[in-house]
């Protein structure tokens, strides 16, 4: 049977990158960067992740068939986040004429939080569980 | 090539006892058991389906309880979605006659297929416990807060039967894959597979997909249900809508789940009875995998009123129109294939063209309900109930009979009536006509779904309907009538009562344990009928 | 398929490998089967572990706030501590697949019994990690206990938390439970260069198990850390 | 047909012929499909017949044009259809600028309308014909959807967050009124009625019954009760801003980003003042949680819309341009 060997320098050197990039994510973690924190970690988790896949993993020497599969589950899950966010991120877009919202939109995004109140002082809702 | 008398060593009488049935690692076997759970969950379903009917003979709520009404429409949903249409068609048809097509012994991971129908029956057992402990009255889609808070039924018994069932559908779709891959009979390339392969191909890429999002999803629910997690607590900040969000990103891929493989099905079986290649072959092939991937990309089309963002409903009702295109395809390439071809209506190609008519319908209606202008009228009312009907009895259920039909001289090594599965197929076509129709015109005048009491006005409508599904019902008790006939009073089927081509009908019927004798190679395409001489045994 | 001629493909000829399954024409096909099976079996990880990232960022996005406070909640030295001895022991675990590759069993079962010994201490640290939530009542449900405004979105946020690593837990300790398993086998010399298929595919399933860590890890314990500071 | 079957629902709103006309347009272009699918079908299947089965079809394997064809045309189609209900849509979810506003909540399972002038109903709701009006609601407690076939439209009540609809009455009479979302045992009672009302009939009505205090008064009513006169005063100078003319504008968090204030704003401010604070000021505003109910928090917001720009006395609410009494002229706080 004839899969990859990779020589054992290989591997420690992996090994070694990814204790530095999280000894940097920690630090970047520390430091104020704006808006960039989130996307920095991220950034840095890609990285790891795709060194773990790889190098540990063997994926560097494996078939298209198996690089496709990676690309697939990553593909699939942007789609995932991409089209339910398309919906949450564009929901304060749509005001009507004399400034509210309608249809149900909930009305801001982006960096503010949002808050969904929830009245207490409501007759009678207490949940039958 | 043909024997007619019947075999002496065949899968299924290799061994007999109890045991070698429940401890079967034989694809076909499997298949066999998948049928059995499956045609009770569909008897279970359709009773449930006849208590719904009856109730809505009369505007008020007289027959039962509201309560109860509630429960049966939801067990119905249910049972017919999880554990009827979803494994109907792949993991029966496709368990039994994939790796015959493509001329291998067996599935790549025969214990994982064994295991994927205990994990099914487990699941099942956990939904039916659900059922007797006094049912669930979610709806079928588990809306929250409704099922995190407010029920009172069994949500999460029955989640926790979906929760299981996902992973056996999982699990069958990993093992398809991976055999379609692998699995291939020395020259069975790509593009001499049958369709039905294809479509199978693209249903695993789908459940592969799309299933795991749905247990988890059902795996909040349970969470936030019984230990009091917040996600989807509008109380806390949690947004129900996202609960829609992530049950629809499985939800209505699974409907391609279930429709997919049936058009396989059909594929084969037209193919078949006009001894013809099916017309345009690789964009029958591909529009399989395109409705599979683009299929994920129209969930949100469910919620155009539950209250997402107009912008982000109109992205999704402009895929959901350009995911009607690949089936648009398919359904012109069936109606080609016909063109000059050698028509033989045996019952089979019966139920398939009820099939093209029923499908067209649904699929049709799809697109009103896909333009966001109309939608907002017809959202939740019966016009969605006469849609998804015509799609998955009239289409899904009707191939899956197709393929039963097709196959069952295989599955069994016997002929049934040619004359009754005519009559069937026609008495269930128009009774489901009957039963649906007037359900497109009560949801355009507005009655909602789910109702269990309605306004007089719509009575007469009602009643139409409740009709044709007494119509339908004596049509699938009549396909039960005569296939259990057949098993014991049958004539003996030969290998290829059909003249058809396709490496499962190379074996004797019913086939061998080992599938082949010897390794098939294969030299050309699926459907190269034109080729041969056809004879019908 | 008029011409499906019988193959000569004589299944049962000469003497093949013990491990050959008897549907499978050659070792390689076998492999290759196990090979592709592991890795869609992946991709449904992927998907499973998708939806609570769902959930996950929309609420990041949405409630911000909640989200650094609850970040700071969680011990940064337990997690950091658990993420370097996760990766150390996917580093273990690919040299446990290269010794089975180069046929040195004795090092296998080293290699393997370090993969375990980590995985055991990333779980003995989680639930030092989890009892302390316990005692704060920070866990989710009607007991949840939290002072200050953002209260019922670090319910959320805890919700969130504990459906993430309690699921990377229990990917865990069914990993750990398939590694022992595998020990064992190798122990008993079950494996060769010609067929070590086991030890590379729970290899494959326990980077992936890291990898959801190297995700979980600055997602739960780092958000904003810098911010807060301030 | 036989008489007593309805087969099309009546029209009663200036959407309905909209909604309609789109509906026989998709109608229409499916209808040709159809046929012409199965009109093919049944020619071939019959023209073909071969009773024997022995005999083979032609060796036809595709065409490209043809499916380019049956690909292309189909798409163009349907996005000529996905355009128009697009426009509908549209209208259909962007209410014009002057709408007559009307309050609910939707809770297992009864709906209550509240009305500016402080008429409460339930289960039913009056409207005038000829104007627009708007239904601004929410739900007590899980998902419910108001629905009004005759007027064709429809929108899920969300616990947390305001949804709404508007239609324009066109004809005077009485109208279903549905929960169209499940929401348990008595969904399909959750029902009830729309009535038109000729305007002056309207009128008549709106004074017959009802509290007398219109929700801007109620409201006003209770921002002195619940004490958000004292931080909120008119001239900015109180521990709040001032909540003159605020409503419908941008306001600045003190996160830096901008919200605009409205109907959702207002309530979460309530509500859940913490959450979004107001560049410039601090947490002190309390929760009104649990001390005013879902009536109460439309009052107020409806008290805070009717606030004028400038100090002076609030513009006696929108209720006046629909010729209604002056609801009690509510005054500005001190
Ligand atoms: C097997 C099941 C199945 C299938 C295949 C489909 C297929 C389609 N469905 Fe359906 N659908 C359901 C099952 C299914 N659906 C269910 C169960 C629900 C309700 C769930 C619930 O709420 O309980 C539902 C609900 C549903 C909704 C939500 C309605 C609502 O709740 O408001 C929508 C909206 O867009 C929709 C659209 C479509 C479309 C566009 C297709 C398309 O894929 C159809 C494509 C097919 C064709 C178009 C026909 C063939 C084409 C031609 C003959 C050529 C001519 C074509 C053109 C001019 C484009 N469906
Ligand atoms: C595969 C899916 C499937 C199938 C096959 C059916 C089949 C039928 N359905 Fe179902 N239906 C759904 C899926 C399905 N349904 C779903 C998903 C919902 C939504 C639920 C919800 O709102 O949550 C729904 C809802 C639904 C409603 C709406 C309820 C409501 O909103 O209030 C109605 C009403 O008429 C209805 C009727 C029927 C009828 C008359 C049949 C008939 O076709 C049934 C006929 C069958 C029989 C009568 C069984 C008899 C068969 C035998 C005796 C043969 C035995 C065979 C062997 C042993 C081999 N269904
Ligand atoms: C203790 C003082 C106090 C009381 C009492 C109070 N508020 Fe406030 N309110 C504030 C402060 C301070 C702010 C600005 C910071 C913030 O947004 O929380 C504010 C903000 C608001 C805003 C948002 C205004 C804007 O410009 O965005 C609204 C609306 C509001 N309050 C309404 C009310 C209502 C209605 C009540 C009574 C039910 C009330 N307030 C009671 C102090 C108070
Ligand atoms: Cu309220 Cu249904
Ligand atoms: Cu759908």
């Amino acid at each position: 049977m004839a899969g990859h060997i990779s020589p054992l320098r290989t591997y420690f050197a992996i090994f070694g990158a990814l204790m530095v990039l999280t000894t940097i994510t920690v630090i970047a973690a520390f430091t104020n960067l704006q808006a960039w924190n989130f996307p920095v970690a991220l950034g840095i988790a890609i990285t790891k992740a795709t060194l773990v896949v790889l190098f540990f993993m063997h994926v560097k020497y494996s078939s298209r068939l198996t690089k496709l599969i990676c690309g697939t589950a990553f593909f699939f899950l942007l789609i995932l986040f991409g089209l339910t966010l398309s919906d949450y991120l564009s929901r304060g877009w749509f005001t009507a004429p004399g400034g509210t919202a309608a249809a149900g939109t909930r009305v801001t995004i982006g960096p503010a939080p949002q808050p969904a109140p929830a009245a207490e002082g409501r007759p009678a809702t207490a949940p039958e569980r | 090539m043909t024997t007619t008398v019947l075999p002496r060593v065949t899968y299924l009488n290799v061994r007999t006892t109890v045991a070698s049935w429940l401890l079967t690692k034989d694809h076909k076997r499997i298949g066999i058991l998948y049928l059995l759970v499956v045609s009770f969950a569909f008897l279970l379903g359709g009773i449930f389906a006849a208590g719904v009917r009856i109730e809505l003979t009369t505007p008020e709520g007289d027959f039962v309880s509201a309560d109860t009404y509630n429960r049966l429409f939801t067990m119905h949903g249910v049972a017919m979605v999880f554990f009827v249409l979803i494994p109907a068609v792949p993991a029966i048809l496709g368990n039994f006659a994939m790796p015959l097509m493509i001329g291998a012994r067996d599935v790549a991971f025969p214990k994982i297929n064994l295991l994927s129908w205990y994990v099914f029956v487990i699941g099942f057992l956990f939904t039916l416990a659900a059922m007797l402990f006094g049912g669930v009255d979610t709806g079928w889609t588990f809306y929250t807060p409704y099922s995190s808070q407010a029920s009172n039924s069994n949500v999460l018994l029955t989640g926790i039967g979906v929760f299981i069932a996902g992973f056996s559908s999982i699990l069958t779709g990993l093992n398809f894959m991976v055999t379609i891959h692998r699995m291939r009979a020395p020259g069975m390339t790509w593009f001499r597979l049958p369709l039905f392969v294809w479509a199978l191909y693209a249903t695993s890429l789908v459940q592969i997909l799309g299933t795991p999002v749905i247990a988890i999803t059902v795996l909040m629910l349970a969470l936030e249900r019984a230990l009091g997690f917040g996600i989807f607590d509008p109380r806390l900040g949690g947004d129900p809508v996202l609960f829609q969000h992530l049950f629809w990103f499985y939800s209505h891929p699974a409907v391609y789940i279930m429709i997919l493989p049936p058009m396989g099905v059909i594929s084969e079986v037209l193919a078949c009875f006009s001894r013809k290649s099916i017309f345009g072959y690789s964009f029958v092939a591909f529009s399989s995998l395109a409705i599979a991937v683009f299929g994920f990309l129209v969930w949100a089309h469910h919620l155009f009123v539950a209250g997402i963002s107009p912008y982000s409903a109109m992205v999704f009702s402009f895929l959901s129109f350009a995911v009607a295109i690949p089936s648009a395809v398919k359904t012109f390439n069936w109606a080609a294939t016909l063109y000059r071809g050698a028509i033989w209506w045996r019952a089979p190609m019966i139920w398939v063209f009820g099939f093209i008519g029923l499908f067209l319908v649904g699929g049709l209606t799809g697109l009103f309900l896909a333009s966001l202008g109309l939608d907002v009228h017809l959202h939740d009312t019966y016009f969605v109930v006469a849609h998804f009907h015509y799609i998955m009895v009239g289409g899904a259920i009707m191939g899956y009979f197709a393929g039963l039909h097709y196959w069952w001289p295989k599955i069994t090594g016997r002929m049934y009536s040619n004359g009754l599965g005519t009559l069937a197929a026609m008495l269930v076509f128009v009774g489901f006509n009957l039963t649906f129709f007037p359900q497109f015109i009560l949801g355009y005048l507005g009655m909602p779904r789910r109702y269990h009491a309605y306004p007089e006005e719509f009575q007469v409508l009602n009643v139409l309907s409740s009709a044709g599904a007494s119509l339908l019902g004596i049509g699938y008790t009549l396909i039960a009538c005569y296939l259990l006939y057949s098993l014991w009073k049958g004539e003996e089927a030969g290998a290829n009562p059909w003249g058809a081509t396709g490496l499962e009908w190379k074996t004797q019927s019913p086939p061998l344990p080992e599938n082949f004798a010897q390794t098939p190679i294969v030299r050309e395409g699926a459907y190269e009928y034109a080729k041969r001489e056809t004879k019908v045994a | 398929m008029p011409d499906a001629l019988a193959a000569h493909a004589e299944p049962h000829g000469h003497a093949h490998h013990p491990a050959l399954q008897h549907h499978f024409q050659t070792m390689a096909q076998q492999q290759e089967a196990a090979t592709l099976g592991m890795w869609v079996f992946l991709v449904t990880e992927v998907m499973f572990f998708g939806g609570l990232l769902m959930a996950y960022l929309l609420y990041r996005v949405w409630y911000p706030e909640a989200w650094s406070e609850g970040s700071l909640e969680l011990d940064i030295r337990m997690g950091g501590f658990n993420t370097v001895v996760l990766i150390g022991s996917s580093l273990t675990m690919a040299l446990a697949v290269r010794s089975a590759q180069t046929g040195a069993p004795r090092a296998t079962v080293r290699w393997l019994l370090l993969t375990i010994a980590l995985g055991l201490t990333f779980l003995v640290v989680k639930f030092f990690e989890y009892k302390e939530k316990y005692d704060l009542h920070h866990i989710p449900g009607p007991n949840f206990v939290f002072e200050g405004p953002q209260k019922d979105h670090l319910q959320i946020f805890f919700s969130l938390y504990f459906g993430l690593t309690g699921l990377h837990a229990l990917h865990m300790v069914i990993g750990v439970s398939l590694l022992s398993v595998i020990t064992w086998m190798a122990h008993r010399r079950r494996f060769s260069p010609e067929w070590y298929t086991p030890v590379e595919m729970s290899g494959l399933y326990w980077h992936f198990v890291d990898i959801v860590w190297i995700f979980l890890f600055p997602l739960l314990y780092l958000v904003d850390r810098a911010h807060q500071l301030s | 047909m036989v008489s007593g079957i309805p087969l099309f629902p009546e029209q009663a709103s200036t959407l309905a012929p909209e909604v309609d006309n789109l509906y026989f347009f998709v109608t229409a272009v499916t209808a040709f499909f159809a046929l012409l699918v199965v009109v093919v079908v049944l020619v071939f299947a019959v023209k073909y017949r071969d009773r024997t089965g022995e005999k083979v079809g032609a060796p036809i394997h595709g065409s490209l044009p043809l499916e380019l064809g049956w690909s292309i045309i189909p798409f163009f189609i349907s996005m000529a259809i996905f355009a128009w209900a697009t426009l509908v849509f549209f209208h259909i979810v962007r209410a014009p600028d002057q709408t007559l506003e009307v309050y609910s909540t939707g809770k297992r399972w009864m709906w209550r309308f509240q009305h500016i002038d402080g008429q409460a109903e339930i289960n039913e709701l009056h409207v005038p014909l000829g104007r627009p009006i708007r239904v601004i609601f929410t739900s007590e407690d899980v998902l419910h959807s108001l629905y009004m076939p005759a007027f064709r439209v429809k929108a899920d009540a969300i616990p947390g967050r305001y949804s709404s609809i508007w239609f324009t009455p066109t004809q005077v009479g009485e109208f279903h009124l549905f929960c169209a979302e499940y929401c348990g045992t008595r969904h399909s009672g959750m029902i009830g009625r729309v009535v038109v009302m000729e305007p002056n009939e309207y009128q008549a009505w709106l004074s017959g019954g009802g509290s007398g205090m219109s929700m801007a008064a109620r409201g006003e009513q209770l921002f002195q009760q619940l004490g958000c006169v004292g931080c909120h005063l008119p001239d900015g100078s109180g521990r709040g801003p001032s909540l003159l003319g605020k409503y419908g504008i941008q306001e600045t968090l003190a996160t830096g980003a901008t919200v605009t204030i409205d109907d959702t704003y207002v309530r979460e401010s309530i509500l859940t003042p913490q959450m979004k604070l107001v560049a410039g000021y601090g947490p002190v505003m309390p929760t009104f949680q649990g001390l005013v109910n879902e009536q109460g928090v439309m009052s107020l917001i409806e008290y805070v819309k009717s606030l004028p720009r400038t100090g002076g006395p609030p513009a006696a609410a929108q209720a006046s341009a629909a010729g209604a009494p002056a609801a009690a002229p509510a005054q500005g706080p001190r």
